[in-house]
């Protein structure tokens, strides 16, 4: 046994303690929590599966936002979970659902065992035409915004969407208006020096990482995320307020980047050929046009995601 | 031994520290305790971290750490936030304003 | 053993971790959490899948990897309305629980009432 | 060899229609929510017209080609890059899904509009603009040629449908949201899982691809297994039904339609791409049976469900459950006339049919339902008494939906039930032709309880509540006489649904 094995064998080991505790411990607080050190933990999985550019989406999104979604709302939720008790199904539904998911796990490492080898793989596809063809140095970017730009583009659509779904669960009273409480300011709390202390650092962070996704490992999703992490901060700080939704403005950033893609896209079908295509030797250009372009409504969109349904209309 | 052997062998000892981390966490009592552990478990987790990132030559493991180190305290800040509001304003209040 | 191997199966144990979770616990926010112990079960066997297809210099096959980006992206979008729909139900009811508390039916009247 | 779509990988004439299809939805639902209120609504309804334009070119692309329109994203041909496919079976839904919509549209005008001296309101905006991402959505479903480009659409789906369900706001909607958000979740990560293991077998998620290179191996039939067991749960398939009833019965009646009408229809829909064009080859007779026999008990159970219940929302989405049923009847059939070497086109275009005829006749229906609800205040089925007088044309196209449910001539019900029976006939399965006929009954039994007690002259001196507009009168009665009339789909010339699909040998065939 090599030490590199040793690393990811008590690795794995650890992920799947901190799995079953999530699942098994009473408390859903110290579940949430569980989930954040789980988020940490599955970053340094993706390390070691050598996908630098999934650890970073998962030190970014899986710990930091979900993490701190969770804890809002299971905070929030505390005095609901005595009622609960009651609920858990009797033992023969228990034992179904554990041979159920004993059934399927199975399944699945039997399906991984017998995956066949060498494995299939697109990478000399994509080496191939990624650097050849797009100029993007990162093949994984070139992956998302050439070879599966359509992708991409639904994937700020589901993003938006799914922000639409929250606000819709606005009572009809706070339309229009910011999500979340108002924060009381407490200008010499520990939050708010933290709160001034760390979003500059997080901004040169965050569009470092946004910048360098071109070449190496990151892009915008990691980098917007954490943009919005560190204005969610200077909000919960008390410092910024939550904008109403109902602003133009506020609007328009939030749609402009599918627009401009799916515009970039179009005019693929004119000077290129086909839709999403770009034309030779625009290529790098126009995929970091199209990913700057993309940047602030992710920024906006995960972050208001976070900030949940409208509740309240500001004072005019 | 080598020097990423050692860098490995360390990382394996910061994870089994990070193990003893867990126990903290599954012990708690108290919801900080769990949250104070969890920090813990965030700092051993990039430590090992940037161990295997200099074991391997993998540049882009100190994004990774730098990303991690961030968020980490973002998700401190959010526990510091459920913990103060669990204590005075109602949401309701606050909505109906 | 490799470790894309050993991630693969790791990631079907978590898948089944996740399943019973699912299924068992009551609580909307559990199965929040447990929804999210499946995804990221499938997306480790996508990243398992994405290093067996390690060729030409490459670390891995660079299709998964992107995916499993948007794929993440997507869950987290999943959790947020999941959760926001959990803190609006609260705020309506007072309770999340998601055990119909009325029944399905109507109380019936009589038809010549 | 299994080989059932018969695409050449080059862009054809008409593909980029297919980007349009998808997109201009999309493109409607941004620009609506940046124009707000009023705007969005008038987006929306410009957007029907492009839209419905838009499913008639590629329709015409289609038949006059002879061949499925393809177009390939980026140029770039798979498995690297991403192709949009459509054959005659996507087009037909391309078609139905336009038509439905705009029925559906032009009856929520009256519903969801923005009141005058507002600047915007929550609901009407959000049912424009979720519209558009249904409809965007399903037509992604219907073209899309990559599997995970399909797990993308099927979340937009989800995410679309279930703020639909709780647009009221009220804690049961709520409740109903969020245990159809939890349905639809688990779905789609079980789809996701088996796209997954097909990738890490065969190297590539395109569909016509697949179809090439699967073969009959524990991977690929877990895969299936964990892929339909998804959909299944996304379309609410007898017994992971339950969610369904409440979530359709408790929102507004325009997107009562939309949900029971078009959305669990995408989720079906893969099913069936995925069983006869990727797994054609692999899955087995026996299993179709299962699936059948789910489809079998979803009938008996939501009909009979459906006869006991006292509210008219609730009546027809439990209709929904069962007509779901019928929708997997065609998955045995189809295998067992391939297996007699015989052209399984037949229960093909059963099922079809039955998936449109249901769309147009549900969605008219459930219209209907919302317009009585608005007139007597109330929908209790024991007390409709007076609705034939107030509003005889709703009342004629409730009877006409319900026609198509129970399979009279010359609806699409009957013609789509009618090539099931006659499938389930040939290849011997009688006991498949047994559960419709039961179903019929059944359902002509709670659609004749209706419309009588309907019929019922109002007591003295009662008013209605409130008037509907004629319009809205109208579009109930034009989708239902669309599901009426489907049946003499059977005088087309062509075989639209077949374009673009070689004979398949199909399931159950090595």
């Amino acid at each position: 046994m090599t030490l590199a094995l040793a690393v990811d064998i008590s690795l794995a080991l650890l992920v799947l303690a901190v799995a079953g505790w999530i699942i098994a411990v009473r408390d859903t607080f110290g579940a949430v929590i569980g989930f954040v050190a789980y988020g940490l933990l599955l970053a340094l999985v993706w390390v070691r599966l050598a996908a630098p550019d999934v650890a970073l989406t998962e030190a970014a999104i899986g710990g930091g936002l979900t993490g701190a979604l969770l804890i809002g709302a299971a905070a929030r939720l505390r005095g609901t979970e005595a009622a609960a008790r009651a609920e858990y199904p009797g033992a023969f539904t228990r034992t179904l659902a554990a041979v159920l998911a004993v059934t399927v796990a199975a399944a699945l490492a039997i399906g991984v065992l017998a995956l066949p080898d060498p494995a299939p793989t697109l990478a000399p596809a994509a080496a191939a035409a990624s650097l050849a063809t797009t100029g993007v140095g990162n093949p994984v970017t070139a992956v998302l915004l050439a070879f599966r730009a359509m992708d991409t583009l639904l994937e700020a659509i589901v993003v938006l969407l799914a922000l639409l779904g929250v606000w819709s669960l606005a009572p009809d009273r706070a339309w229009g208006g910011c999500p979340g409480p108002r924060r009381p300011v407490d200008p010499d709390g520990v939050l708010a020096y933290l709160a001034q202390l760390l979003p500059p650092i997080g901004i040169i962070v965050g569009l470092y990482i946004f910048w360098i996704g071109a070449d190496l490992p990151g892009g915008k999703f990691q980098g917007a995320t954490i943009l919005a992490a560190m204005w969610l901060l200077v909000i919960w700080a008390g410092l910024a307020d939550t904008p109403p939704i109902g602003r133009t403005w506020l609007r328009v950033l939030l749609v402009a980047g599918p627009l401009v893609f799916i515009a970039i896209g179009f005019a693929g079908a004119i000077t290129a050929g086909a839709v999403l295509a770009y034309p030779e030797g625009y290529a790098k250009p126009l995929i970091v046009a199209i990913e700057i372009a993309l940047m602030p409504t992710l920024v906006l969109t995960l972050a208001l995601l976070v900030a949940g349904a409208p509740q309240r209309i500001p004072p005019q | 031994m080598t020097i990423p052997d050692f860098l490995l062998a360390a990382a394996v000892f910061v994870l089994a520290m990070v193990a003893l981390g867990l126990v903290r966490i599954l012990r708690g009592p108290e919801e900080a305790d769990r949250m104070m552990a969890t920090q813990l478990f965030g700092t051993g987790g990039i430590a090992a971290l940037l161990l295997l990132g200099v074991a391997t030559q993998a540049k882009a493991v100190l994004d990774v750490a730098l990303t991690l180190a961030l968020l980490a305290a973002f998700a401190s800040v959010a526990f510091a936030r459920s913990a103060s509001s669990s204590k005075g304003d109602d949401p309701k209040e606050t909505s109906r304003q | 053993m490799n470790a894309p191997t050993l991630f693969g199966l790791c990631a079907a144990a978590l898948v089944g971790i996740g399943l019973y979770g699912l299924i068992v616990n009551p609580r909307p926010l559990r199965k929040i959490l447990a929804f999210n112990l499946v995804g990221t079960g499938v997306f480790l066997l996508f990243g398992a899948i994405a290093r067996r297809g390690a060729a030409v210099g490459m670390d891995g096959d660079p299709v998964p990897q992107a995916l499993l980006i948007t794929g993440i992206v997507v869950a987290f979008s999943a959790t947020a309305l999941a959760v926001a729909l959990v803190q609006r139900l609260f705020d309506e009811a007072g309770s999340v629980t998601l055990a119909p508390d009325a029944p399905a039916k109507a109380p019936v009247e009589p038809p010549d009432a | 060899m299994p080989h059932s779509l018969s695409t050449p990988d080059v862009t054809t004439p008409g593909g980029l229609l297919l980007v349009l299809a998808v997109l201009v939805p999309f493109v409607g639902m941004l620009a609506g929510m940046v124009l707000g209120g009023r705007g969005a609504r008038r987006v929306a309804l410009a957007t029907l017209v492009a839209g419905l334009a838009i499913a008639i070119a590629i329709a015409d692309a289609l038949v006059r080609s002879g061949d499925a329109v393809v177009y390939l994203l980026g140029g770039w041909a798979p498995p690297l890059g991403v192709a949009l496919r459509a054959d005659g079976l996507a087009v037909v839904m391309l078609l139905a899904v336009a038509v439905v919509i705009g029925g559906i549209g032009v009856y929520a005008r009256a519903d969801f509009g923005t009141p005058p001296g507002v600047r915007e309101v929550r609901a009407p905006l959000m049912f424009w603009l979720l519209l558009l991402a249904v409809w965007g959505s399903l037509n992604l479903v219907f073209v899309s040629g990559d599997l995970f480009t399909l797990y993308v659409a099927l979340e937009l789906l989800t995410f679309a449908g279930v703020p639909l369900v709780s647009l009221g706001g009220s804690p049961e909607t709520l409740r109903s949201a969020l245990r159809y958000l939890l349905y639809a979740l688990f779905g789609s990560v079980l789809y996701l899982l088996g796209a997954v293991l097909l990738y890490g077998a065969y190297g590539t998620l395109d569909i016509v691809l697949l179809a090439a290179r699967v073969h009959p191996e524990p991977v690929t039939w877990a895969a299936a297994a964990l892929m339909t067991g998804g959909l299944l749960a996304k379309t609410a398939l007898f017994p992971l039904h339950l969610w369904l009833p409440p979530a359709h019965a408790g929102a507004p009646a325009a997107a009562s339609a939309v949900l029971s009408g078009l959305v669990i229809k995408g989720s079906w829909f893969l099913a069936v791409r995925l069983w006869l064009d990727v797994f054609a080859g692999v899955v087995t007779v026996p299993s179709a049976q299962t699936l059948a026999a789910l489809g079998a008990a979803a009938i008996l159970v939501g009909n009979i469900v459906a006869l006991r219940q006292a509210r008219l929302k609730l009546l027809i989405a439990y209709s929904t459950v069962a007509q779901i049923g019928y929708l997997f009847l065609m998955f045995p059939l189809a295998a067992g006339l391939a297996a007699a070497q015989l052209d399984s086109a037949a229960a093909v275009n059963g099922g079809l049919l039955q998936a449109i005829s249901h769309a147009t006749a549900k969605a008219a229906m459930f219209m209907a339902a919302g317009l009585i609800y608005t007139t007597l205040g109330h929908d209790r089925i024991a007390d409709l008494r007076g609705v034939a007088r107030a509003l005889p044309m709703t009342l004629v196209a409730f009877a006409l939906g319900g026609a198509s449910l129970i399979g009279l001539p010359p609806s699409g019900g009957f013609l789509a039930k009618w090539l099931l029976v006659s499938a389930a006939i040939t290849t011997a399965q009688w006991w498949w032709a047994l559960v419709m006929l039961v179903g019929g009954l059944l359902t002509s039994a709670y659609v004749f309880i209706v419309v009588v007690r309907a019929l019922a002259p109002a007591p003295e001196g009662w008013t209605p509540k409130a008037s509907v507009p004629r319009y809205q009168e109208a579009a109930v009665l034009a989708l239902a006489l669309c599901s009426f009339l489907l049946g003499m789909a059977v005088f087309c010339p062509v075989d639209v649904a077949g374009i673009g699909r070689a004979v398949a040998p199909g399931i159950g065939s090595p």
